[in-house]
């Protein structure tokens, strides 16, 4: 049942983040501009901060997931291609899963300003960490969060995480699923709109897992 | 452009004991008077303190505000005209900035 | 220093409800995220009653304009004529060799006519950016120049091969994941589904009618930093959003978006200054 | 300068300053009440409410920075002395106040205010014969945009 529960939030996921939409993609073949060219252009778009130009890599999974407008216009095949992909990019804790601090959680996932340095002006270092995870997720009752992602109020709550079974080792397999959904998404929703934050380094192994206790702990706000 | 600025709009024309809208938006910061967190020091805030309207140099309405007020503050007031003339704002600030706009309006 | 020191404090004022000091009532956890983006809306047509405080800037920007020579530019209609310049932007220009919107060509006449070097223009150009209650003469200018299209509708040449090259690879620019947090533009403003970014609706490229309402209202007057944003500024922010490196105006990056933005805008009125958040 | 950390520093000395107040014993008068009291020179639950002030404000407010306020008045001018907009919450309450002649013809003003959380705003019209009337709404004051 609370599987059942479960697997329908990450239904919720996968349709909610970008909806149905059958047209294909067709720029590619239509426009007669190649690659190379957008390329170029994107290059010519920003600073040339040699510190920074590694961001304008674009690795295996993106480049799949660019010919699609959408992850419904997307052929079984290529999902399938990401998944087997992502599925080598997660790495676990040194000290395997168990639960970290929610507190160190709430801070990342309130934090807007990870990774989004620009020479221009504002405060935000380059070394800066967060997920900013309010802006597409509602996580605590009464906090004001965006609906591009699911609503995630309650979830350790509606998952079945209790104090008694957190953990066992069905509690802990529980963290462990959601921690390598914001470890690196695409292992389970291919091209979704949630970033890699493990995979790009962007929060490290520590991180996630205090930002997955956060959403779980049955003593998180998120479940209050 | 300076602190200050500021754009006052009227209908061109209006009939005689008309209630018209006098609006305008004057260029300022607008910020308020307030305490450092950490020092407790008060930081002084810059903000308009005063606004007159006149018709035909004659003080129809005056507005006393604060740092409360949005920066590039947007103010409508009401006015009833009897005859063609002049619409005149007069403001000032905290830290002695004293401006005034006028408009033109034509009664039937 | 000072000024944006206070003004910033304000912003914290605004920003302390993020920080969940708030406290929220009962009746309101009742209102669904549908209602509450309803409700968004309706607090930003309230906001654009009256007279924009972006008016104030084109003031500004027609001295500006003749301070810098630019009624020698050629937006295209011909030496200093603005009046629905911004509508058939972006355009090819034989004189560039390319194609260009509004503010890149602006930033080429300000080389041309008011002797100024390419990083002159970058700085000219960016003076505002990352501040508050800034008044620039770039945005000014920009203000200025877009106003004298308001009434008119965009209408971008996609006829002209030039056109349509930049305009499709901008498509595919938005299109283009990237970065270490894998957006592209379409991350946030494609789909069907209405979805908000915390409280702010966004608009989607895919719902008939949105790019152009989205586009045609810039530059925009943003209340939460008390001045205009101009569309290379929307650019470089939805960037530094997306977390990719600093965003560089006038490039050919914001001449593809631009044309493919614009592109897809064709036939909406132009009405400048928009308002919002 | 470093804005994000003004930003930060703004929103703890406003939960200072609001939050203030909630920790004092019941019968300690709210900031709101003190200024009342200091401005108007009445008590604020002396005041009455009534339908013939129109205040309109939104419900929800995507920023703090900037929220439209317009209050209309069924009340002929000629009665009406002053009127007051007051946020209950403000580190200041007080916002700004209007004295209307009857050259003014109505009794009306829109503006745009600040908001540092959800709040009551209250639009009082002090009369000319010393009585003091309001209207009162609440506007929730959210966050916008990617942070």
């Amino acid at each position: 049942m609370r599987k059942a529960l479960f697997l329908g939030l990450l239904a919720i996921g996968l349709v909610g983040i970008s909806p149905a939409q059958q047209k294909k993609h067709t720029t590619k073949k239509e426009a007669g501009v190649r690659p190379e060219e957008v390329r170029q252009v994107i290059l010519s778009g920003f600073e040339q901060d040699p510190r920074f130009l590694w961001k304008l890599e674009q690795d295996e999974s993106q480049r799949i997931c660019s010919q699609y407008p959408s992850r419904e216009a997307m052929p079984a095949q290529a999902i399938q291609k990401v998944i087997e992909l992502e599925n080598k990019h997660i790495t676990y804790p040194q000290w395997g899963i168990f639960w970290g601090d929610w507190k160190e959680g709430k801070k990342l996932a309130e934090s807007p300003r990870g990774g989004r340095y620009a020479s221009y002006g504002f405060s935000d270092k380059p070394t800066d960490k967060g997920g900013n995870c309010y802006a597409c997720h509602l996580i605590e009752k009464g906090v004001p969060g965006g609906t591009m992602g699911p609503q995630l109020t309650g979830y350790g709550k509606r998952y079945g995480i209790t104090k008694e079974n957190m953990n066992t080792p069905e509690g802990l397999e529980k963290l462990k699923t959601v921690y390598k959904i914001v470890y690196n998404s695409w292992h389970a929703f291919p091209c979704s709109a949630m970033p890699r934050f493990g995979y790009h380094g962007a929060l490290s192994p520590e991180d996630v897992i205090n930002i997955a206790t956060y959403l779980l702990h049955p003593e998180s706000p998120v479940n209050k | 452009m300076a602190t200050g600025t500021a754009i006052v709009r009227v209908p061109k024309e209006a009939q005689k004991g008309q209630v018209i809208r006098v609006q305008m938006v004057i260029t300022h910061p607008m910020t308020p008077t307030r305490r450092d967190p950490q020092t407790g020091q008060e930081i002084p805030g810059h903000f308009l303190t005063k606004l007159q309207l006149f018709y035909n140099d004659q003080l129809v309405s005056e507005m006393n505000m604060g740092g409360g007020v949005s920066a590039n503050p947007f103010i409508a007031l009401p006015l009833k005209v009897e005859s063609s003339g002049v619409i005149k704002i007069v403001y000032e600030d905290n830290k002695g900035g004293k401006w005034e706009k006028t408009a033109e309006i034509t009664v039937k | 220093m000072r000024k944006i020191l206070l003004t910033s404090a304000v912003f914290g004022l605004a920003c302390a409800g993020f920080l969940g000091y708030q406290t929220v009532k009962a009746q309101d956890q009742e209102l669904s995220p549908e209602e509450e983006i309803r409700l968004v809306q309706e607090f930003n047509r309230m906001m654009a009653e009256g007279i924009n405080p972006g008016e104030l800037w084109a003031e500004m920007g027609k001295e500006a304009f003749k301070k810098y020579n630019l009624d020698k530019c050629d937006f295209g209609l011909g030496p200093g004529k603005i009046e629905g310049a911004l509508a058939q932007l972006p355009r090819y220009f034989p004189d560039a060799k390319r194609v260009m919107d509004l503010e890149t060509r602006i930033g080429w006449c300000l080389q041309k006519y008011a002797g100024m070097t390419p990083e002159q223009v970058k700085k000219f150009a960016t003076q505002c950016w990352g501040k508050s209650q800034c008044m620039g003469e770039y945005d000014a200018i920009v203000m200025y120049v877009s106003m004298a299209s308001n009434g008119q509708k965009i209408n971008v040449n996609l006829k002209d091969p030039q056109v349509k090259r930049m305009y499709e690879i901008g498509k595919q620019i938005y299109y283009t994941r990237l970065g270490p947090w894998d957006f592209n533009c379409a991350t946030c403003h494609a789909g069907q589904r209405e979805a908000r970014i915390r409280a702010t609706k966004l608009w989607s490229i895919d719902r008939p009618g949105e790019a152009g309402q989205a586009v045609s209202i810039f530059p925009k007057y943003l209340v939460r930093w008390s001045q205009p944003m101009t569309m290379h500024y929307r650019y470089a922010e939805c960037m530094r959003q997306m977390r990719w490196p600093t965003f560089e105006p006038h490039s050919d990056l914001a001449v593809a978006l631009s044309a493919f933005l614009y592109g897809t805008a064709n036939g909406t009125e132009i009405k400048v200054p928009g308002i919002g958040r | 300068m470093d804005r994000r950390r003004f930003l930060l520093l703004g929103a703890v000395a406003v939960a200072g300053l609001t939050f203030a107040p909630a920790i004092k014993p019941a019968f300690a008068v709210s900031k709101l009440e003190e200024e009342i009291k200091k401005r108007l020179g009445v008590e604020l639950n002396a005041i009455k409410e009534t339908a013939e002030i129109k205040l309109t404000v939104p419900t929800i407010a995507e920023s703090g920075a900037n929220v439209p306020i317009t209050v209309e008045a069924d009340i002929p001018v000629e009665k009406v002395e002053r009127l007051w907009i007051f946020v209950d919450k403000n580190p200041t309450p007080w916002i700004a106040d209007v004295k209307f002649t009857p050259q003014n013809g109505q009794v009306f003003l829109s503006t745009r205010i600040k908001m540092g959380e959800t709040s009551n705003v209250r639009a009082i019209l002090q009369l000319k014969d010393g009585t003091f009337v309001m209207a009162t709404k609440e506007v929730k004051v959210t966050v916008g945009g990617c942070g």
